[in-house]
């Protein structure tokens, strides 16, 4: 079976973020998402229970230079004033179509 | 009822002990949590629970009693937050941000420690028909709402007022405002607009769209329109239970505050000071307001406890958007490992007993 | 009670005032939600409450007086997703799957619009008793069970049947069947066992052992066998507090179908009057066959509301599975976002009103 | 009452019903979950309902009483597991590790099934209630705690003991310890502090800080110390409620034993043969300790069920922490899937008629 | 510390699918498997709410074949008719005995 | 816009682990971690329910050595004794001093 090779955007960020962090993305040709709470530590300490916040990780297959544009959009606007962390993998994926 | 009866009455009910209990949970490092959900059902229900009989008791009270005690509220909520961004700047050396979240914290307010202030006076009400039945002064099996019952609450100053829950949905708001606005002109730059934080009009959004103002106020125009044919109808759900949901909820804020407890070392000795402190300055502020305005002594009370009650549900919301270089250990340590222990467990009768002093009762 | 008084009573209810703000709410960008799993808990409280309370009455009423309204409730989840899927083919221009899919909503029903019903009913029986008290026609004091307040509401057609959570029951399944058949049959191809959709087993397993409906059945047999004495061991959870926790369900409902209002521009304007006006064809059909089998009018009003009212829990589940062409964004809409304000808002004081006028009281 | 009649009470209750709706929904494959959170917060609020009621109760009762039944209930907490791991061992062929956690499960107790005993023993004394009256012994309307209701339940020993939550509490933990201990003593190693599971600190740790001891501790000594005016705040919502929430709780548990009954092949006829008499057995014990030690009729019954029940909240935790080798396909299985069950349904209304007969009541 | 290489195959798919999928895949040789609820939104539009159906996000680690034919069934039986996206990545693990 | 490669280390353990577990990830030279809740199956049977306990999975963005000697703990100290299961991904990330 063929397979193709697509880019997995994962974003987790401060819970409050989910509805600009999928607008944007979608905004930038992402043709879905899929979002999930976590919990969390980082440079912000700790982010476990509702009263100090939870986080969002979201995920998205996007073609390479829409996650470019994605991890930049968030580099610019999200990183310098929030609890965000960005990573990008490389992915095999079946339908092509289903994501550009 | 003296000084140390009205301390072990407040100190024995369930809802105190099972704050205490929560925090030992932590402590003993237990394997209890409260799933994340059923604090937030925990939440709603008791907004709606106090927004409602607020709303329904407005319907049948008296409104021209209230406009004082209204502008005392706002009063308190723009002084208070003032007065402690000030302290915090001059003797606590906090910078800009974290005193302006500190301060928005401090004068905004606690709807738990409301309800608890509420459930307090309601066990004092209970208790003075008790010995005033014990002493004969009262026929035995007098209902607790009968005219002779109400007399004997109005001899003690503890006929609290139907709007106070309307005090706490004014006092939700203005303080965060006020710690914003000087937060920005102190930090001496026009980013009311700017990517730092929020503009002005998402922050106003954000404080009247949050969930509990929103809620508050919501429901206190319900349970206000509705009136008393609605309120008999969800009374089984809202208003019998609340102690035993309460108890529920201060379980879990229990085990929150224990969890903080260890940050108490990271805050320094100035801010378990100023959590302690300031709300006992702000409950006198608020007991005098009251009386000023003509309350009676449980009403000045609970506008003390209103005054000496630090947000944890409004303001942190409101700072993580509005002020997001302040930081949350600070501003939630303060807030929930400091003062609202101390109001919950020292403080509702230690102002009970002010507010007996200054009334003279 | 005239009928802007009903309306009036209706929709002064905490319960519809919280649906609305609800919506609200979603309008005006609230952070307020309510976990998923909150939502699931009131959903299980609300059908095991009805079930429990539907079994019970059954177990103290009259089954000879049942056939009939419950031949009635069957030819009614027969008869409107039929005209449902013709009046969308024909005139609505939808292909099999769409039209399929919302006749079946149109024609199954909704637990929580039923329960809003009997809340509504209970509230007009205190009224009347609370007016006839007034004009002096009952004794002060008269309890809401005793004799001569039954004859109050008798006298009124206010004294619903006891069997009318199993209407509710027996209207869920039939027209999710009927549509489900109407389309294969249409769709003109035998893909009762193809890939394409479940086959006609797996549908009618789903549907029988879909948690609403196996909620329902299963607590109104247990309710049934378990009969009074059953019935007043849980009656403090399941029925004093139904209305109250009604209250927080509609909210809820309103954020959903805040969220949903966005969608009425996609969905069309004729997806819109069939929401409003299919609903009221089929409460006149409903008020009819009360009528004509003998109910009581608040009985009828009630099957009114049921064949008014469009699913939103069996429906979209057995839709996803046996229709998977269908587009949620037309069915959820129509059932959520138009018919379910429609009926809660106005359609309830509506049918009412037109019950009065059949009925002739 | 008669045998049948009290298995008839008890099976037709709707708790009981419930439990079975829900095994019946994993066998039609139901789609009917309920969420974790619904779980945890339906185990919370019985833990604090039954510690909090038993707090209060030991309050008002002689506590001369308790130190007997006490001591009874430790020695069974004893015995139990030592019997059973001996059992198992020596007929059964399990492993040292699984038949420790299975022998700690059978010596522990099971909080739900405790409740549903005090649930049955509070319709027993309403059905004698009712009998009474109709008999004409005691005059209609009397109150079910007047005087003369009193004396009817005495007459019957149905009037339990307040002190029964506190055998529930005591008998948590010894049968957890002891099977552990046997367990590292017969695996003839020192592993008491190697990495294979905790050591006997963590153990002791685990299980008093575990999350069900140490609500039901907690709570014990809150209602003890906030006594009749504490209880009062809270009873309406952990009072009344309680066999309304317990009946959602055993539907959530009957979906649990449900999907563990296709694991009932993997533990093989031993094992249901022992999840069957070992209960009997321990109950007949329970009833013999509880007359030896001069109870009530009632409170020995409820002995019985304490010493009959096996754990599933404690006893996991501590087990997979302990005794990590174990498999919980052997001890949940066997607790869940047939001691539970086998309780609830026959156990209770069987033990309850094996007091009578060694009662002579 | 020697690493072997994995397939580690994800797929996100309505949770209706859950009990039917998380059997395809120990049918196919799997030997357990992770699962997770996920809000989403994609072709058929968004997936957020219990009203509207949510997702289940099931991640399993196996041998390459193994991730072969579970996408391949995955596309065949499941694609075609339901709200399903599914990836394969590459993995380092520790002991290779547990996943085969 | 120029990407940092670093490791990716996901565990999914029981969540009684959580709190050791986050622990040792963090002393080890972590800089940040985020967890959820999962159900799984695997050697030790379902986890499915508070029941039987749920696993939680934690991932955390480190240098490659830091990677390692996190999989060696948990190789060493939980995989022999506890249901864990534990992988390695290449991740592509934009700024290196969150993360070491
Ligand atoms: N190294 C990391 N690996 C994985 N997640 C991280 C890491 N650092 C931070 N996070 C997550 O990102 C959130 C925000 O990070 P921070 O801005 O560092 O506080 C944290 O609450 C974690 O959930
Ligand atoms: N590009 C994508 N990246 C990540 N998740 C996606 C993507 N597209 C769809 N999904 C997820 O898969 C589910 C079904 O997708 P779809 O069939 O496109 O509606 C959605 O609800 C999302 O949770
Ligand atoms: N092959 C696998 N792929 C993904 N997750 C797995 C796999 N095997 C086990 N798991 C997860 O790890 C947990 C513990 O695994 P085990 O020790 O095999 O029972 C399981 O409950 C699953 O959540
Ligand atoms: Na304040
Ligand atoms: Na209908
Ligand atoms: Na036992």
């Amino acid at each position: 079976m063929q397979k193709f090779e697509m880019k997995l955007v994962v974003i987790i960020a401060e819970d409050e973020l989910e509805p600009r962090l999928t607008k944007e993305i979608l905004s930038l040709g992402a043709r879905g998402y899929s979002a999930s709470r976590v919990r969390g530590e980082g440079w912000h300490g700790a982010r476990k229970s509702e009263w100090e916040g939870e986080n969002v990780r979201i995920e998205t297959i996007v073609p390479e230079p829409v996650a470019d544009s994605i991890l930049a959009r968030v580099a610019e606007r999200y990183m310098p004033h929030f609890a965000v962390v960005a990573y990008v993998q490389t992915v095999g994926i079946l339908r092509v179509e289903k994501f550009v | 009822m003296n000084a140390t009866q009205a301390m072990f009455l407040s100190l024995l009910s369930p809802m105190v002990l099972a704050f205490i209990l929560g925090v030992i949970a932590t402590r003993v490092k237990s394997d209890l949590k409260f799933p994340e959900e059923l604090y937030t059902a925990l939440t709603i229900y008791l907004l709606v629970a106090i927004g409602l009989k607020g709303g329904y008791k407005l319907s049948i009270s008296n409104l021209s009693d209230f406009w004082r005690p209204g502008l005392a509220a706002v009063a308190l909520g723009v002084v208070i937050p003032i007065v402690s961004y000030y302290v915090l700047r001059q003797f606590g050396k906090f910078n800009v941000w974290n005193a302006a979240a500190i301060a928005a914290h401090y004068g905004s307010v606690s709807a738990v420690t409301f309800g608890e202030a509420i459930a307090f006076h309601d066990t004092l009400k209970e208790e003075s028909l008790r010995a005033a039945i014990e002493a004969g002064a009262v026929a035995a099996g007098t209902a607790a709402d009968a005219p002779a019952a109400l007399a004997v609450y109005q001899a003690q100053g503890l006929n609290y007022e139907g709007f106070l829950p309307s005090l706490l949905t004014i006092m939700e708001v203005p303080a965060i405002l006020v710690a914003i606005i000087i937060s920005r002109l102190q930090a001496s730059e026009d980013s009311l607009s700017s990517d730092e934080g929020g503009t002005m009009g998402d922050v106003m959004r954000e404080l009247l769209a949050g969930k509990s103002t929103l809620l508050l106020i919501g429901f206190l125009i319900i349970g206000y329109v509705s009136g008393k044919r609605g309120w008999e109808q969800v009374a089984p759900w809202f208003d019998a239970p609340f102690r035993g949901v309460l108890t529920l909820f201060l379980l879990e804020a229990g085990l929150v505050t224990g969890r903080r407890l260890e940050d108490l070392k990271k805050v320094g000795p100035f801010l378990v000071g100023f959590g302690i402190l300031m709300p006992v300055a702000s409950a006198l502020a608020g007991i005098l307001a009251g009386k000023l305005t003509g309350m009676t002594m449980a009403g000045a009370t609970v506008l003390a406890v209103l005054a000496a009650s630090a947000s944890y549900i409004a303001a942190p919301a409101a700072c993580r958007v509005a002020l997001p270089k302040a930081s949350p250990t600070y501003y939630l340590t303060a807030s929930l490992a400091i003062t609202f222990p101390f109001n919950l467990i020292i403080g509702l009768p230690l102002y009970h007993f002010l507010a007996v002093k200054i009334y003279g009762l």
